[in-house]
This record gives structure tokens, C-alpha cells and sequence, in this order.
């Protein structure tokens, strides 16, 4: 037995997601956010989008190309604070918004890539984005039934990944990305360094293998993916 | 081992598909792993938490730290990964686990599998397996046709506890190949020797039999 | 910075204990970190995925793959752990945060918190805020006693949505440390040169004294 | 800044634990399984315990000893059957027994410490274990509510461990380990290693110390941990 090689191209891996699709991206402010492959969802102008991500990065950068491009009509996100677009688009009406609390969003991927039907959480029960949920007893106390998240296409990043698609992050750019793997049909993964079967130490790796459907090996980074000068 | 069950065995891992993650369950469907060539691409799961399982090792070559879910000391091979116990069940509940071969008590022919529990005989707990045979892609068992006693082991429903309902899509035995299909059990192959009536005697429900040639194995 | 708000961030750095695991919010609570020595044991915790940050970079020097949640590039310690956004806010959920210190825009006198959004002008979303102020053990606030117009921050009832209700415990602001108690807002303690008087004056609620002397800080 | 120091006694740290408490056990077979904590558990004669445990080791090993003992009242768990000696303590009612499936222990537990209150999910629907489990729909799907586990006391083993608790398993004695880590209101490990701050990488955790609170060094290792003649 061997594992079986995943690599692939980025323009291929990207070319299979439909107009229409919920697509879930890694990252939290630039750390994990896969750059590249944003740009190549932009350069062949997919439509109609749902978009699952913690935030909409900055003002010109990843997934504000995707809403400037017109790909996006749906944003599923815990905090566009540093987005003045995605802002005024979500108060023009042209995209819709729905937020989350942050850990609630993480839980409901993780939910969905667990094979979980939802959680049962008392989060935000008190506040307006518990409104409208749907409530149940657990134990004599009240609580909300958080429905889990799946998405057609995970699109993430990492620092090392091997042929099979053990993946490796660095640092604060796991995030979310950890989670999406587990919980969309399809999962494409850019990657720094393509490493050879055997390299990762199998305690080390993040996301497993089976887990993760192609794997493209980006030998350079563009700026996006700097430190930002503030 | 009888030379029906080695054949058995040695059928089952070739319904094994290039790049499939598969979950060999304890039993028979451990013995799969020896028809697989070295270059053969397949990732094997195991839901104590590795994927990329190698071959098992002899007692002086043992991890004491690496086991599967049968207790087998196994070792890894390059690619190997190791995970916690939510994250093992997370890739079988969420459709990462392409295939699982699984043993039986019963199999009926609506594709119930019963092969955890004889109440009042053998109660030891459900282990993994219901979330194998409830989840994974593909289901399949590899069993004795019939049970020590001779009595079949496919039914027309199942008299012990389920751990799955219609999970099942194809059964492996001693005799013969048999299908799960809405219209219930459908012979597919006999093995060498084998008779149609011999396997249907040997079964607790009706079989419905293909057009022309039956293959052996 | 004002020498008011300056005091106020000394003062709260004091309330947190050895031993314990803080998270601090964006803003004035940021800033506690430069009052906590270097031989002091604390762990600090962001929300996007870290324990145990260290100094802040500058940006010669950043990792451009480890920042706050904040967004700022923080560094780590000896002993720094990375993880999912998931056991993150396991740990936040499941009561490993001794503490939080966050801002507001209002506090209510039965400890209702708002801090997210103001309808019709700032609707950036939540973050990871409830999740902070609901089940941290313990919630502070640091905040400017009233706001930019001089109208109380501290009121009666929260008039914005809630990020949480009855979560805060303490209030420290550039006038005063308030607890907030099963009675009400409590004042502790006095900003140097502050009377109580102006305190009561900027409060929009009902607030009780101590009895004998008010300490300052 | 520095991390607190949590190291200390065996000793102490099991003496803490009071009879009728509830503690999970890491480990699945051996590996993972904290034999000798298990050991003190039952030379301090802990009485009235709940057990929440993949499974029973074997005769004459780990759980079996806190078995033989009568230190149990209680034992959640998966598969017993390496453990004739449980399963006749079982049938002969002197512990009672409560079976998980082996996904859905490891969830519930997660769930616990994940802070949520229960999951949602169709695991056994069809079978026995599903029986009397209240049902709700969600998407228009029936599922099961399984509330989440959480005990009084953890008691781990690591491979390595710093002063401040980070974590870090060997191969499959990862298994329940980290979800229990995230589960208990104490957490006790022990570790083979012991080693200084700052020794174990930050991207190789698999259980950070914020989650720990008792970290006990072990020189030396039982015969129980070793491999298993078969």
C-alpha cells in the first residue's frame, strides 16, 4: 500500500466549483487566508457565491476582490470591522450578510465536518442573534439548536502539506481552516511547501490526509500574504 | 483458515477502488490487508485514531504506543497520520471513509446489520461500529455463509439487535457474492465448487439470480 | 493618552490574580499587558488561536503568520501553544478564562453588557465578544466613564443590543472602580482628584457607597 | 510573563479527588491509559467512582484494577470485551454500565468540553441505543439530542508535558486524551517527560495548558505500559 497523490493544479482544482457554491476559506485577518486562490475564483469570474469566512479581510485584499468582482451574494462571517466595503455592500443591500458569534461559526463548521445534524449551545440566548432560534431543554435548562455548516468547497492554505494532503499550518494562520476541512465535499488546499510522503511527523500533522481532495503547491507568495505595515 | 474463506478474502480486496479510505473491521475483513500490493494506492483508517496504517509488527518490533482498533500492533508507513478519537469518528460520521468491510451475525435482506449484540449470550458494547456501518460510504461484510451450526446468517429480517438499518450494499461469504438491492439479495458470484442451490439452501431469504453466466472466485 | 486612562489600565492590571488565563480585548484593555511584569505568571489567551502572547513586534520583525485577534503581531513565550478556532473557544465556553477585560459601549446596573453594535451606524458583527462576556469567570470592563458627548456609558438599562446579559463584575473607568452587585452599581474606589459626587453626576443609575473612606487609584 | 507552574505530586494531586466523583480515564487498550494513576486511584481506595472510559482494559490491567477494588460504581463507556472480568461485574449488577457508541462517547465528551450543552445527531436511530433518546427535527430530518459529558476529574497520560501543562501524545495514546483535557473541571496528567518551557513547539501541542491543572512527572513506567504478548 501507498497513499495516493493528490497534487494538482490551481487552475484545474479551481475550474470544478460552480457557479452557485458555498465555499468556505480559511483565515483570520491575513494569517491562513488563501491569497492565490482567491485571486484565481476571481479570474474565472465565479457567480453567486456563498462565502463562509471568519471576516472579509481588508479593504483590497482577498475575499474584497471576490465582492468588488461581483462573485459573492452571500457572506456567512463573525466581523467585517476592518472591511468599509463589504460594509457599505452589506448596508446597499447587494450582498447579504449573516453573522455569527465567532466560536458559534467554528463550532457549526466543525459540526458539519463531524457529520453532527447541529449543537445545542446557550450562546447569545439572551441577545438578538439568538432571536428566532429554535429552543430545546437539555437538562432542565433552555438552549438553541445552532444548525451545522457544510459547504461545497473548502479553499485553504497551509504551510506544509505532503502528496496525500497531511497538511501542516503555521501558527495563528489555523484558524478555521482545521474545521473546513472536515466539513465541505470538496477540499483544495494551497500550500508553501510540498513536502514528500513521510516528511510531516505523523503526530505532527493538523488535518489528515483523507480528509483533503487536491493539493497545490504555490512555490511563491504573492504580497497579500505579507506582514501588513499598520 | 479454509481455502473458501482465503478466497473470500482475497474477492473482497478487490472491490477495493484506487484511493479509497477504508476501515477494515476486526476479523476476516483484517485479513484483506494481505492482498494488497506494496504499490497499491489506498489509505486504511483506523477509528483509534490513525490513518496510513503499515504492516502489523511482531511482538520485538511493537510500538507499545501503536495499536489499531482490533489491539493489532501496527506500524505506520510515509504519509501516516495520527488524530484524536472526535476526529477518527468525524471522517467515518462526515463520508471520508469511502469503504468499510465489516463482520456479521445477521445480514437481512433489506441491508439490516446486526453484529454487536446477542442479548444475554455477548453484551461487550457496540465499539465503533455503528458509526461504520451507519456511515461509511460503502458498506460491505464478509462473513460465513451460515453460522457454526449451519444455520444461514442471511435473512429475511434480523432477529438480533440492529447496529445499523440498511446499511449493508454487499455481502461477501464462503459461498458466494451476494448483493443488497431494493428488491433484496442478488447472487452476483459463486465460489469455485458452489452450486445456486447450494446457496440457496444456505440462505434465510429468497435470492434473486442474474441472467446468463454466474462468474466464480 | 490621558493620564486618567493610563491610571484606570494600572488599576485593572492589578485585578488579575497569579495563575490565572486573561484574555483582553481590543482597545483600552490591550494595554493592561504592559503592566504585567516579566516575572509575573499569567497566561494570556486570543481568540484566534493562541496561548502564552508574548510582547508585540514591531513590523521589522513580525511573523507575518502570528497576530492577535486584534490583528496586532504579537510574539511568543516559552511555553506558547497554537490551536484551532474551535478549541479556542472551547476554552473560553468551557470556563478555562479566569478573567476577560473588555470595552463597552454600556453597562447596565444588573451587569448587561453592549459593546457590538449601534443599529443604523456601526453593525460590523460580533466577533468573538459574546462568547467572551457570557462565559468567561469573571468580566470586567475598562471604558471612559461617559462618552465623547459626556452621556453616562453606566445606565439604569442597556439601550443598544447586548452582547450578554448580567455578565459584567467590575467597571474600571477614568472616575471610579464599580462592581456591579445583586443591589446595583457599587463604587470601590475613586480616581485621584475624582469626587464622588462627579461620579453620581456621570452615572445614569442609581449608585451605592461604601461605608467609611474610598480608596484611589 | 511567564506561565505558571503547575507541577506536583501524584500523590497530591489524586488525593484531591473525592470518593463519588466522576473521572474520565484516557486511553484506548493501553496506550494512552494512565496505568499508574490508576494505581494510586486504587491504593488511596477511592470509593463510589463513575468511570467514563473507552473501554476496560483488560483482566488484570488498569481499569480492571479500580474494578476489582470496588472502587467503581459506574462505568460509561464502549466495548468491554477484552475484560471478562467487567462484563461478569456487569451481569452480576455490582457496577452499572452505560454503552456509547465509540464516536459518539468521544463527541459527547468533546461537546462537554466544548462548553455546548448536547449534540445533535442520527447515530443509532435505528437501533436500541437510540431507544428513549428524545428526537428533534432539524432541516427536516429526525435526529437524536445526546447531552454533553463532562466529569469532575481527568487523569491523562502524555508522552511529554512542560511545567505549564502543554501537551503532547505519542501515536494512538492520543485517542479520548484531548477531548477529556477540554471535558473536566481538574485535570491530572501524567507524563513520561517532563520537559522545560519552551521545549515543545508551539504548532505541536495537542493539548494546550490552559486545560491542564496538575502535571505529575513519572521517571519510570510500569510493566502494564509496555507491549502486550499475545
Amino acid at each position: 500500500m501507498k497513499l495516493p497523490d493528490k497534487t494538482t493544479t490551481m487552475e484545474s482544482a479551481i475550474a470544478a466549483i460552480p457557479d452557485g457554491a458555498t465555499v468556505m476559506l480559511g483565515g483570520f485577518g491575513v494569517p491562513g487566508t488563501p491569497f492565490l486562490m482567491i485571486r484565481e475564483l476571481v479570474r474565472q469570474n465565479k457567480r453567486d457565491l456563498t462565502i463562509i469566512k471568519n471576516d472579509a479581510n481588508e479593504t483590497g485584499m482577498g475575499v474584497d476582490h471576490l465582492l468588488v468582482a461581483g462573485c459573492v451574494r452571500r457572506l456567512i462571517t463573525t466581523h467585517l470591522g476592518l472591511n468599509a466595503n463589504a460594509i457599505r455592500m452589506m448596508n446597499a443591500g447587494e450582498i447579504e450578510v449573516e453573522f455569527c458569534a465567532q466560536g458559534m461559526l467554528a463550532e457549526r463548521i466543525r459540526a458539519g465536518g463531524a457529520g453532527l445534524k447541529a449543537i445545542v449551545t446557550d450562546i447569545g440566548i439572551d441577545t438578538e442573534m439568538g432571536a428566532g432560534k429554535p429552543r430545546v431543554e437539555v437538562n432542565g435548562e433552555t438552549a438553541m439548536i445552532e444548525t451545522a455548516l457544510r459547504a461545497d468547497v473548502a479553499v485553504l492554505h497551509a504551510a506544509q502539506a505532503d502528496p496525500f494532503g497531511n497538511l501542516c499550518y503555521a501558527a495563528t494562520a489555523r484558524n478555521f481552516s482545521p474545521l473546513m476541512a472536515m466539513a465541505a465535499k470538496t477540499v483544495i488546499v494551497e500550500t508553501e511547501k510540498l513536502v514528500a510522503l513521510g516528511a510531516l511527523a505523523p503526530d505532527h500533522v493538523h488535518t489528515p490526509g483523507p480528509f483533503v481532495d487536491h493539493v497545490v503547491h504555490i512555490p511563491e507568495l504573492s504580497e497579500e500574504y505579507a506582514v501588513v505595515r499598520r | 483458515m479454509s481455502d473458501a474463506k482465503l478466497r473470500l478474502i482475497a474477492r473482497a480486496a478487490r472491490d477495493i477502488a484506487p484511493g479509497m479510505t477504508v476501515n477494515l473491521g476486526i476479523g476476516l475483513p483484517t485479513q484483506v490487508v494481505n492482498h494488497l500490493g506494496p504499490d497499491f494506492p489506498v489509505c486504511l483508517h483506523t477509528e483509534n485514531g490513525m490513518t496510513g496504517i503499515g504492516p502489523t509488527l511482531p511482538f520485538d518490533a511493537a510500538d507499545r504506543n501503536l495499536i489499531d482498533a482490533g489491539g493489532a500492533y501496527v506500524s505506520p508507513i510515509p504519509g501516516s497520520a495520527y488524530f484524536d478519537s472526535a476526529t477518527s469518528f468525524a471522517m467515518v460520521r462526515s463520508g471520508r471513509l469511502d469503504l468499510t468491510m465489516l463482520g456479521a451475525f445477521e445480514v437481512a435482506e433489506n441491508g439490516d446489520l446486526a453484529n454487536w449484540k446477542i442479548p444475554g449470550k455477548f453484551s461487550p458494547g457496540a465499539g465503533g461500529g455503528m458509526e461504520l456501518a451507519q456511515k461509511a460510504r460503502r458498506v460491505v461484510v464478509l462473513t460465513t455463509h451460515t453460522d457454526r451450526a449451519g444455520n444461514p446468517k442471511l435473512l429475511t429480517r434480523c432477529t438480533l439487535p440492529l447496529t445499523a438499518a440498511g446499511c449493508v450494499d454487499r455481502i461477501f461469504t464462503d459461498m458466494a457474492v451476494i448483493d443488497v438491492t431494493p428488491a433484496g439479495f442478488a447472487l452476483r458470484e459463486l465460489a469455485r465448487s458452489v452450486t445456486v442451490a447450494q446457496v440457496k439452501k444456505a440462505t434465510g431469504a429468497a435470492l434473486h439470480l442474474p441472467e446468463g453466466d454466474i462468474p466464480t472466485f
